[in-house]
């Protein structure tokens, strides 16, 4: 509503004036309307947190600001105080701070002048030269150090759950439904006599999702050569592709089956998005696999391929971070690990004790955060003061 | 019925005919399309890694700007073809972890930052938001209290008993009323999408609708 | 009961077969279903609606490509009409590569129907790359991001963009996207320059919009395939167009087809709670 | 010693670029931007095994008379012709080859991209139908909001009750938020620690077999 009454204030005020002046008229040429006030204490410093060329502007708005008669800010530089001022930036009314991006030298002194641009620039008005400034390149970010502190927390706690873990106490993880399934899932193939199918997202390897997925690919894998059942690992990804292929071998070799693999188990179909889900409806229904897996990072494509798993008939165990595409792993699957259980399922499934310390550190930091939520809340609550200082604390460099 | 003259018009209309067919049932068509379209846009891939990333990142800074650094990442990507020897397969390890390292050093504090702090940020703000005040707030506040619960339901390393039982269950809620809400929300563009599809069929191929 | 027992099992081919006849017949037959406009699609069109006739242009961003055309297509052409009819002065402009052909086809169709002259009633500034850069340029001076227009003429060649010169001389800028490029007009020609944002974005993304609304930040939102026929259905109801609704009958597909789908889920879970009945009732006996 | 050296490598550029996000300076970022433009590079070259796998995959069931084996010679010969147009298209020349790559993806690959696309359509009613039951009290809240915000979507809903599309709203705006922002603080934590564990060389699935 706010937004509005200004809005309309210049609806009302363009209405006065094609009342005023006839429709179709030559722009007036501007008399020589009264000087705007220039723009008070200018002054000049190194952008803080940046690779240098780039020094901070900042004034007090025009007195006529207030008054509605001023357009905008020219901000101008020069190498001397004296010197030729020219223009580097342009800023509306309502900002009295300007970035000069495009500083020719580091380590240099440079000159500013503001130049106040009055209603429909018709004035302008110089400001006092500003103090001489020069840019720097900084070599740590300051915005950043919440994000540092808050890296080096959570790797404080999870290291030190790694090292109790190692020392052998016994680390709990609850169940995780469609974990639980994966054996039945597997042996259901067997006794069917059908494949399994595990599509390991259509991600590239630097994405968290791909790597969880790989992960259980393994573990699905030495069950898969345990039961003797055709396995069925289509990629999308090139990379992926290749580390799935590794995966699939060692797991053969480790069970002590190397023989049963079959090298075009793990295949490549295209990088596209459709093409791949395409050639993955055609394999499920031709192939029907009694069990597909679809883990890793999903886009649209998730509802796809879920549906055409369901129709025909197999056990399907979906899991993935994308949020966006859970509600359809959700409805159309008969397990989904949601989001974080996705990289729980490699701790859960493997029992290593070093996963199992870094899932418990996570559950710690989870609690750290919870705690600040409250605490935050209470605090800017109780002291609506504070707020600004927490969000402050929060806010991302 | 006035069909387009247009013969790529035809081959768009008759593959999108084929691909909508699997609806009834995997059948040749659908085959033929899946084969051609896996086998076309893995071509169109090819063509892309070729023309937007070998050719304007590895030969145009080595051959035109004489940049001999660009050696490495070319020597690093040409290692995955050690692959098809034996002896030699380890070595796609190096540039794997050259992807990996970069890629886990890189993501590791943005993922903090959008993540944790930025999402710290804005429940925060939205719970303590005085200005807004009344029901404004008090959903702010809801929220807030929707987002630990959903976050308690993630704790496995404690067995979901008692408070964290409850607490769970009610996030458990809120992530069923928000995949639901969610789906919903998708029906609309979704079937837009098919309109879209039938308006050519109907509009660019077969003149019926105007 | 039996047969209620069935309601679980339809066939999932009964099921496409319905959808698909419930998009394609109200695309060749309309069928005029009531339309309710949204408080979010009122509001845009109110504040377009009050903007006086030949004073200062409405700037319309058509930041789309093809692929989202069923949804976006319809926008930008009702709210041309809508100016076009008050002889409200519009500039089309694109920040997407492939976005100018949409823009300028649409434009094409519409200026005869209102004799809308080029130059004095719409300008047509096509595509330019580097979105957030060229939003701020337009806040400083539109003819420093586009110092002609897309058939090359200087803009100060146009009559009708004598007095423009940035925001301040606009009364609203609408952003027509299906990506995140909205935000970067709430951001820059809004937050930044002082400027009216009006929205109409696809289906799937309006959930993101939301806060802005309620912040103010955004004038009125247009809401993928519905919010496009609303406002062509306040066009038509005030009179300023008499051409066919595109999107009035896409959403009366989209309607039928939610309706369908709802039905769908009232008839499974009927199905469903008749089985589960008989079943606990064979358990107790 | 296989596994050592990999590790290694994962380890050092893993501390150093976790270090360069908080370096502002002007080699920090030079450095940022060029490994980028290297990663892209290496990765590309995966694309030559992988197409490797495609032809092979394909040869096998060509020579061995699979089921449907002619289908195979569809992707292979589509893969070649337009791979070849793609890359000699830019060829000064023979900008003819270009022209019809861009025609072939215009009127082959696009419609089929848009036509799986929009194959969604279809299975968001079929999921709907199958999974939208009250089977128990979760599923029921995933109906039951699912429902309102379709009923908000049709002007059905508006006739039945004016309020529909603003409770539609509401389930948008808190509850849905709530649960969105709740899971992405898991997801944050359990991507920085994977991203941890990757560094400090725990997690090693990545090596094959588990890295043992």
């Amino acid at each position: 509503m706010r937004q509005k009454i200004p809005g309309l204030l210049l609806v009302l005020f363009w209405a006065s004036l094609s009342l005023a002046l006839p429709a179709r008229q030559e722009p007036v040429t501007a008399e020589p309307a009264a000087a705007v006030a220039p723009a008070p204490e200018v002054k000049a410093g190194d952008t803080p947190n940046d690779g240098g060329k780039a020094i901070t502007v900042t004034w007090q708005a025009s007195p006529d600001e207030a008054r509605g008669l001023v357009d905008g800010y020219e901000v101008l530089r020069s190498e001397t105080a004296e010197g030729e001022f020219s223009k580097v930036g342009y800023v509306p009314y309502g900002f009295t701070s300007f970035d000069d991006q495009e500083v020719p030298q580091n380590a240099r002194d440079y000159f500013y002048q503001v130049k106040t641009v009055g209603r429909g620039a018709a004035a302008f008005t110089l400001s006092a030269v500003s103090n001489p400034a020069q840019a720097r390149e900084q070599w740590f970010n300051t915005a950043r150090v919440n994000a540092l502190i808050s890296c080096i927390l959570f790797t404080l706690i999870v290291v030190i759950f790694i090292t109790r873990a190692k020392r052998g106490q016994s680390l709990f993880i609850r169940r995780i439904a469609g974990l639980a399934a994966v054996e039945e899932a597997v042996g259901r193939a067997t006794e069917m006599g059908r494949p399994i199918l595990y599509v390991p997202g259509l991600s590239s390897i630097t994405d968290v999702a791909t790597i969880a997925a790989l992960n259980i690919l393994g573990q699905v894998a030495k069950k898969a050569a345990e039961y003797d059942t055709p396995l069925l690992v289509p990629n999308r990804d090139p990379v992926v592709f290749t580390v799935a292929q590794e995966i699939v071998k060692s797991a053969y070799a480790e069970v002590g089956r190397p023989d049963a693999y079959n090298h075009d188990s793990v295949f490549y179909l295209t990088d596209s998005q459709m093409g791949f889900a395409s050639g993955v409806d055609g394999i499920m229904a031709r192939e029907k696999p009694a069990t597909n897996f679809f883990l890793g990072m999903f886009w649209a494509e998730s509802l796809i391929l879920a549906e055409t798993g369901a129709a025909t008939g197999a056990i399907q165990i979906a899991g993935t971070d994308a949020i966006s595409q859970l509600p359809f792993f959700i409805t159309a699957c008969d397990y989904t690990l949601i989001g974080e259980e996705l990289y729980a399922a490699s701790a859960y499934l493997s029992k290593e004790p070093m996963l199992l310390g870094t899932m418990k550190g996570q559950d710690w930091s989870k609690a750290l955060i919870v705690f600040l939520l409250l605490a935050g809340l209470a605090t800017a609550l109780i002291a609506p003061g504070t707020r600004d200082f927490i969000l402050k604390i929060l806010k991302v460099g | 019925m006035i069909f387009s003259t247009n013969p790529w018009v035809w081959v768009a209309a008759i593959l999108t005919l084929c691909i909508f067919s699997f609806l009834y049932k995997e059948n040749p068509f659908y085959r033929f399309a899946e084969h051609l379209f896996v086998g076309i846009s893995a071509g169109y891939g090819v063509a892309v890694y070729w023309n937007n990333a070998i050719v304007p990142n590895l030969f145009v800074p080595l051959f035109q700007q004489h940049n001999w650094w660009f050696i490495i990442p070319g020597l690093l990507g040409m290692m995955f073809f050690f692959r098809f020897n034996q002896k030699t397969g380890w070595l796609i390890l190096i540039p794997m972890a050259v992807l990996l390292g970069t890629g886990s050093g890189m993501s590791l504090a943005p993922t903090i930052q959008t993540n944790i702090l930025k999402q710290m940020q804005s429940a925060l703000a939205d719970a303590t938001n005085l200005k807004l005040g009344g029901w404004g707030l008090i959903w702010g506040i809801v929220t807030l209290f929707g987002v630990i619960t959903t976050l308690s339901y993630f704790f496995f390393s404690r067995e979901q008993k008692g408070l964290l039982r409850v607490s769970a269950n009610i996030g458990v809620w809120f992530i069923m009323i928000g995949f639901g809400a969610s789906f919903g929300n998708t029906v609309m563009g979704r079937i837009s999408l098919l309109i879209g599809r039938v308006q050519f069929l109907l509009t660019d191929w077969i003149h019926i609708i105007k | 009961m039996k047969i209620l027992e069935n309601l679980t099992k339809i066939n999932r081919r009964y099921i496409f077969l319905m959808v698909a006849v419930a998009v394609i017949v109200p695309l060749i037959i309309p069928m005029n279903l009531p339309t309710i406009p949204g408080k979010y699609t009122i509001k845009l069109y109110d504040f377009i609606d009050k903007i006086p006739p030949q004073s200062q242009p409405v700037v319309i961003a058509a930041d789309y490509s093809p692929s989202m055309m069923p949804e976006l297509q319809p926008m930008l052409e009702s709210i041309i009409r809508h100016c076009f009819a008050k002889k409200v002065r519009v500039i089309v402009l694109t920040l997407d590569p492939n976005g100018a052909a949409l823009s300028e086809a649409a434009l094409k169709k519409i200026a005869p129907e209102y004799d809308a002259v080029y130059g004095r009633d719409y300008a047509f500034l096509g595509f330019k790359p580097g979105s957030s850069i060229v939003m701020m340029s337009i806040g400083e001076n539109i003819r420093q991001a586009f110092p002609a227009d897309f058939y090359g003429k200087s803009l100060d060649s146009l009559p009708m963009m004598a007095n423009v010169r940035n925001y301040a001389d606009i009364p609203i800028v609408v952003s027509i996207a299906g990506s995140a490029i909205t935000q970067s007009w709430i951001a820059y020609a809004g937050t930044r320059y002082h400027a009216n944002v009006g929205s109409g974005c696809t289906a799937v993304s309006t959930a993101d919009y939301y806060p802005f609304l309620q912040s103010g930040q955004l004038v009125g939102l247009l809401n993928g395939m519905k919010g496009a026929s609303e406002y062509e259905y306040l066009n038509q109801k005030n009179g300023y167009s008499k051409a066919p609704r595109v999107a009035g009958k896409g959403m009366d597909a989209v309607s039928i087809v939610h309706l369908l789908l709802m039905a769908f889920i009232i008839i499974g879970n009927v199905g469903y709670l008749v089985a589960r009945h008989n079943q606990s009732k064979k358990q107790g006996a | 010693m296989k596994r050592q050296i990999p590790l290694i490598i994962v380890l050092t550029l893993g501390i150093v670029f976790f270090i360069q996000f908080f370096i502002p300076s002007q080699i920090s970022t030079n450095i940022y931007q060029t490994t980028l433009q290297w990663e892209i590079v290496i990765s590309a070259f995966a694309i030559v095994l992988a197409i490797g796998s495609l032809i092979n995959h394909h040869m096998l069931k060509i020579q061995r008379r699979k089921p449907h084996w002619w289908n195979s010679i569809v992707t292979l010969i589509a893969m070649l012709v337009m791979a070849l147009l793609g890359i000699l298209g830019r060829v000064e020349g023979m900008e003819s080859l270009g022209q019809l790559y861009r025609t072939l993806f215009l009127y082959v690959q696009a419609p089929m991209d848009s036509a799986m696309f929009a194959i969604l359509a279809f299975y968001m009613a079929s999921a709907a139908y199958r999974a939208f039951r009250a089977r128990s009290q979760e599923a029921a809240l995933l109906l039951i909001s699912g429902f309102i915000i379709m009923l908000g979507v049709v002007p059905f809903g508006s006739l039945l009750w004016s309020k529909i599309p603003d409770i539609a709203e509401w389930i948008m705006m808190v509850p849905n938020m709530a649960a969105k922002r709740g899971i992405l603080f898991g997801v944050g934590l359990g991507m920085t620690a994977t991203s941890l564990k990757i560094i400090l060389g725990i997690e090693r699935s990545w090596l094959g077999g588990g890295g043992k």
